[in-house]
């Protein structure tokens, strides 16, 4: 075991699988030489050499074109993003080609890629540096969609991802990349795609949330206890397909849901978790189940970015809303 | 060498047989007279493939269809000139190269008549399913071949599409990064003058699309496209140089669409009888037939032989697809991830009950 | 008054709007000398010339951005996207500029912009021409999103958009271009964007739905009653923002709900709508809110599209799922 | 003309005032002589304004900043020689042409510091704001131009991007769209050899990024981008051409990036000192500084006049910048569209209530 942020997480798990298999490759805008604008690719060149870890030209179309022929060809392409802001170019490959070519070529050719992209708000940075677009790629039928929350989680949830049949958009919470250490086992271990982690239990309110939200909850979670509110916690891990056994179960506990996320509420993911909650467990329910989120603008620049942040307050005013209905 | 001589910049295009049937024998390629015949053979196939489509399209019996006619050349031309492990990946038009590539005919028509069965070809096809967003198999094929240079493997990717395609932004990456990586690619742009109704001049402002290699770094040729000893020859080439690390090319082959964009298009809308009857002068399969007329391969007999062989192929590809049961319910639905999710087995379970009912 | 279906209906706003106001200007591939490839701008380049109506290169992204361009410099373009399938391609600029433009620059800069796209399956068309993937853009805080289902509505929901002063998609469904005839008034007209058409009034159950859906409803509505249901159908008309008075006071009558909709079903707009109405009107559900869409899985080729699209007996059967409840 | 005579193909790359502070008579723009204080008014107050706001970041008083050291040559020049209707669509580095065209100062310290209002300029500003997704004003700045044409306006488009946007895709759809149109557009191409950490070479196999212009039917050109009066005459020989109807130019300015990407990033990592020294010598300001010495306008004085007088706005504008109070709330939340939606009005109203408690 050994202490571990986020962001070294990640190094690890890329540095692992490029160990175990050779067909793994990195790829993406200053991946290589400079080992990433966040240092998630920190000496893989060095130790794996330029035809695995691969500097690109500006362009994120066609780094996600080219790793999915590569994926196509029987490698095991890992893209990075540099920024969330910059993923709405690679949507056309992934909708019209990674997501369906399984189905197209009925299970012929697959496309096992990772795609790895830093999202969400909080770190000062300009315009399109900080958005949660996630529901963008939650509501493509054909890939997945993971965020961890922990170092731990990291690691483990970025192996599977890697070894996953299908394609996986992993979306790192920037904001934390550095803010938890964890101990983390040294030895490779997985954590199973699409099964949420119960982060705290409690009897009052279910709280639905993932990445960089989570820690936020934990303290929303302890500022309500003061109040005698008692918080069920799941982080989500997997957005897409959702774990939908863990959230129901949980729900018809505590008959009571609020869903936490930094995307704009409307057609966010937390609208399919209400739809999801209220079409298999209504009659469990207490009260609305409500979402504390992102407002429908754009992310405001520094000087507003902790108005569009989902605060301690904001998801307390929310809890209590639920909790006095 | 072909291609750095056949400078587009300068208005070079390769022409080895030309309209009336002479030969440039200083460029002809060698090709064993068994392949001549299997070309030949590919071609007539290829056209009478292509008629039955449109007639079929016409009875309701396969859906919206793109028609290759015009295309013969620079499609069996370029398939020919590649070798065993070498992949296409072909645009929608290209019935003709994935033929030779060994795609089944029943297959293909089986795809048009909208089931997705068309589409699983059969192991060892080194054929790439048929992407309809235009150009986008540039870009991926470009990744394809990209892989294979890292994996050390001999292959070449032969990517073919239209001129429209080369407004794509799939066009500018796919170009892009094969000059920066070196990969083993061949872009094949079939500049057949239209991209439905929008004519080649007013696609880009570039002379010519040949030339548009120039900004990322590697050769362009144009070659006369329905010139398939041309198409062979500059293919084989392009080939030949991915294969010993020399990179990437693009290849321009001039021709024309003979037919309508699709059975859903008009083209008397946008373009003249006369422009039409032009190229019909130029016709690929007519011009072939002539240079193997002259290698007395060709006569009466050959041809008769060789039309009702293709016929009876082609009618037994339509009865086969026609055969085909409709696809399986499941089917729709259990490839879309390896493991079917929980959300995917209720909304096919909800399905089930309502066709019940 | 003469009567017209959907895509003439289509033609005649354009046409009025570009005699009416010479900023506007129709662009983007075969819209002009082949009249678009459904027909939709025939004969606006003989009467308007090739500076207003214009043939492009085959480029979405060049396309959008092009329009986007001419916007913020003045114009008023009206840009065709040819199928839904091809609509990734312009997610970048929509999302990174059209509708932030307002926002960046604090008023300065709009972009008042038109995007046409012909949208929906049933027309046994090739893979990538049948797609309802809506709620890619309902979920961009900064442009509306438009589907008229009928005629009139479709002349005046157009002309309303080519006069919004923000970007505005306008979805056609093309399945239903030619299926439906209406008299429609000659002169101009507008139907105010954000207000939801009642189509029918009931009393057991409201059903929302846009588009092509609205007339397989107005069938299952039929169907029902003989069986003593009581629809009550909500035409949504503009799907973002949404009408949610309409829909509130009508779930308040009803007591029960149900969305239908052709895009997939997780992460659609109808995950939306049930989070709205469990907001807003937890209390006078008797039973859950259900969606009847499309399901998670691409949109099958001819042979298996009926299966896909929401048939009479699916969304009777969801019907009777909820007034069992 | 230049544009036609320097063909990038034929390695020919203009230069006017060379290293050593030679001028080329014959090409020497002619320039009056407050023009050419000006210029060097906007060069010297472009490095200190940089300066300042490198400090101040950090300091902690701003962002994430993108330093334009070594640019001033390029910026400078382009804007000097647009006209009163042109518009500039910048890239984010471009504080200098900005200041140019008249953007003010601290609403650029505004922007950086994280205030939207740093981007409402003054009514009249013919300038675009900063769009951060690399590459994406080009296609933007394409379709500003070609409405001005449409709308019979004399107006050109000045766009300026980095080396690294050559790769984007909207360079291809601008280059070719204007290509296409004829539009009055000069796309300016900063090639300052690195985009963050990704050399010029890797980028693109192109030997000079001038040549992609060929591929879309227009000329390109390479220029020294560290002296001026080669940015100069050239960017108003294609501004006239613009003006007079001939279409897009494609303009390559060859200069360094002398500071880090940002000031989130760390050049060191993967460049050496060397390559930046090189450059040093290469120093646009100096360079200018010398020809105007040799026109007897430059003296010590004149310099100290000039830093002081830069000094003072710069010193002005951070407090200006620094006095303005924090936007106000509703800000964020009613540009979004025309008229607040009630969604909109619903989540602003939560946020309040919020704040409050
Ligand atoms: C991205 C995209 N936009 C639009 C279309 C509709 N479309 C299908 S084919 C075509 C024209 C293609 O022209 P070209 O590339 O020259 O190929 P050709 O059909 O002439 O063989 C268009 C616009 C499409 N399939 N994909
Ligand atoms: C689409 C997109 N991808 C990635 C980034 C992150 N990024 C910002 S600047 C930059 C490099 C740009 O290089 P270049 O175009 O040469 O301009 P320079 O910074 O050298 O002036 C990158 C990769 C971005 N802003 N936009
Ligand atoms: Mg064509
Ligand atoms: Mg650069």
């Amino acid at each position: 075991m050994a202490v571990h942020n986020i962001i070294e997480s990640v190094n690890l798990a890329l540095k692992e699988e490029m160990k175990r298999d050779d067909r793994v490759i990195v790829l993406g805008e200053d991946v290589g030489v400079n080992g990433g604008v966040f240092r998630a690719t920190i000496g893989l060149l060095e130790e794996f050499g330029d035809n695995r870890v691969i500097d690109t030209p500006l362009s994120e179309n066609g780094i996600v074109a080219g790793a999915l022929g590569m994926a196509v060809n029987g490698l095991r392409p890992v893209a990075e993003i540099q920024f969330m802001g910059f993923v709405y170019y690679i949507l056309n490959h992934i909708i019209c080609h990674a997501a369906r070519l399984r189905n197209r070529t009925r299970g012929r050719i697959t496309a096992p890629l990772v795609i790895r992209v830093p999202y969400g708000a909080g770190i000062r940075a300009p315009e399109h540096h900080s958005e949660s677009t996630e529901a963008l790629f939650t509501q493509i039928p054909g890939i997945k969609v993971v965020v961890p929350s922990t170092p731990k989680d990291t690691k483990g949830l970025l192996t599977s991802a890697i070894r996953d049949p299908d394609t996986v958009i992993f979306l790192e919470p920037k904001r934390i990349y550095r803010a938890i250490k964890e101990d983390i086992p040294e030895e490779e271990y997985t954590i199973p795609l699409g099964k949420a982690r119960m982060v705290k239990e409690g009897k009052d309110i279910t709280v639905i949330c993932w990445g960089a939200m989570v820690r936020v909850v934990e303290t929303v979670s302890e500022e309500a206890e003061k109040e005698n509110i008692d918080i069920e916690i799941i982080d989500l891990r997997t957005l897409s397909p959702l774990d939908k056994d863990t959230i129901i179960t949980s729900v018809e506990k505590t008959g009571r849901a609020l869903v936490v996320h930094e995307a704009p509420k409307t057609c966010g993911l937390g609208a399919e978790i209400v739809a999801l909650i209220n079409e298999k467990a209504l009659l469990s329910l207490n009260a609305p189940v409500l979402r504390v989120t992102g407002q429908d603008i754009a992310v405001p620049l520094a000087k507003g970015e902790d108005y569009y942040i989902p605060s301690v307050d904001r998801i307390l005013q929310g809890l209590k809303k639920i909790i006095n209905f | 060498m072909l291609i750095d001589e056949y400078d587009p910049l300068k208005n070079k295009r390769l022409q080895i047989l030309d309209e009336n049937g002479n030969v440039n024998s200083e460029l002809e390629p060698k090709i064993e007279k068994k392949d001549l015949i299997e070309i030949y053979k590919y071609m007539v196939l290829s056209r009478i493939a292509d008629e039955k489509a449109f007639a079929l399209q016409r009875e309701g019996r396969i859906g919206t269809y793109p028609p290759l006619k015009g295309h013969e050349a620079v499609q069996i031309g370029s398939a020919f000139a590649m070798n065993k492990n070498d992949w296409l990946f072909p645009v929608y038009r290209d019935m003709g190269a994935m033929l030779v590539m060994g795609v089944p005919l029943d297959l293909i028509f089986l795809y048009w008549m909208g089931n997705e069965n068309g589409c699983r070809f059969p192991e060892g096809t080194n054929v790439f399913p048929i992407a309809i967003p235009v150009g986008s198999q540039i870009s991926l094929g470009m990744g394809f071949s990209w892989a294979s240079k890292l994996k050390k493997e001999k292959a070449v990717t032969l990517i073919s599409f239209g001129d429209g395609a080369t407004s794509a932004i799939d066009f500018h990456d796919g170009l892009n990064f094969a000059g920066v990586f070196k990969t083993p690619t061949v872009f094949l742009c079939i500049n057949n003058q239209w991209a439905i109704s929008v004519p080649r001049t007013k696609q880009s402002a570039s002379k010519t699309l040949a030339q548009k290699a120039i900004g990322y770094g590697f050769n362009g040729i144009q070659v006369d496209g329905n010139d398939i000893l041309a198409v062979y020859a500059v293919t084989k080439e392009a080939v030949d140089r991915a294969n010993k690390g020399d990179g990437p090319t693009l290849i321009e082959a001039v021709t024309y669409r003979m037919g309508d964009h699709t059975t859903a298009d008009d083209a008397s809308r946008y373009r003249s009888e006369k422009e039409i009857d032009e190229w019909r002068g130029k016709d690929p399969i007519a011009r072939f037939k002539s240079y193997l007329g002259s290698k007395q391969i060709w006569n009466k007999n050959f041809e008769k032989e060789t039309r009702k062989e293709a016929e009876d192929l082609v009618d037994e590809a339509v009865k086969k697809a026609e055969a085909e049961p409709p696809p399986d319910i499941e089917d729709f639905f259990k490839y879309t991830y390896a493991e079917m999710p929980w959300h995917i087995k209720e909304e096919l379970e909800e399905l089930k009950e309502s066709l019940k009912e």
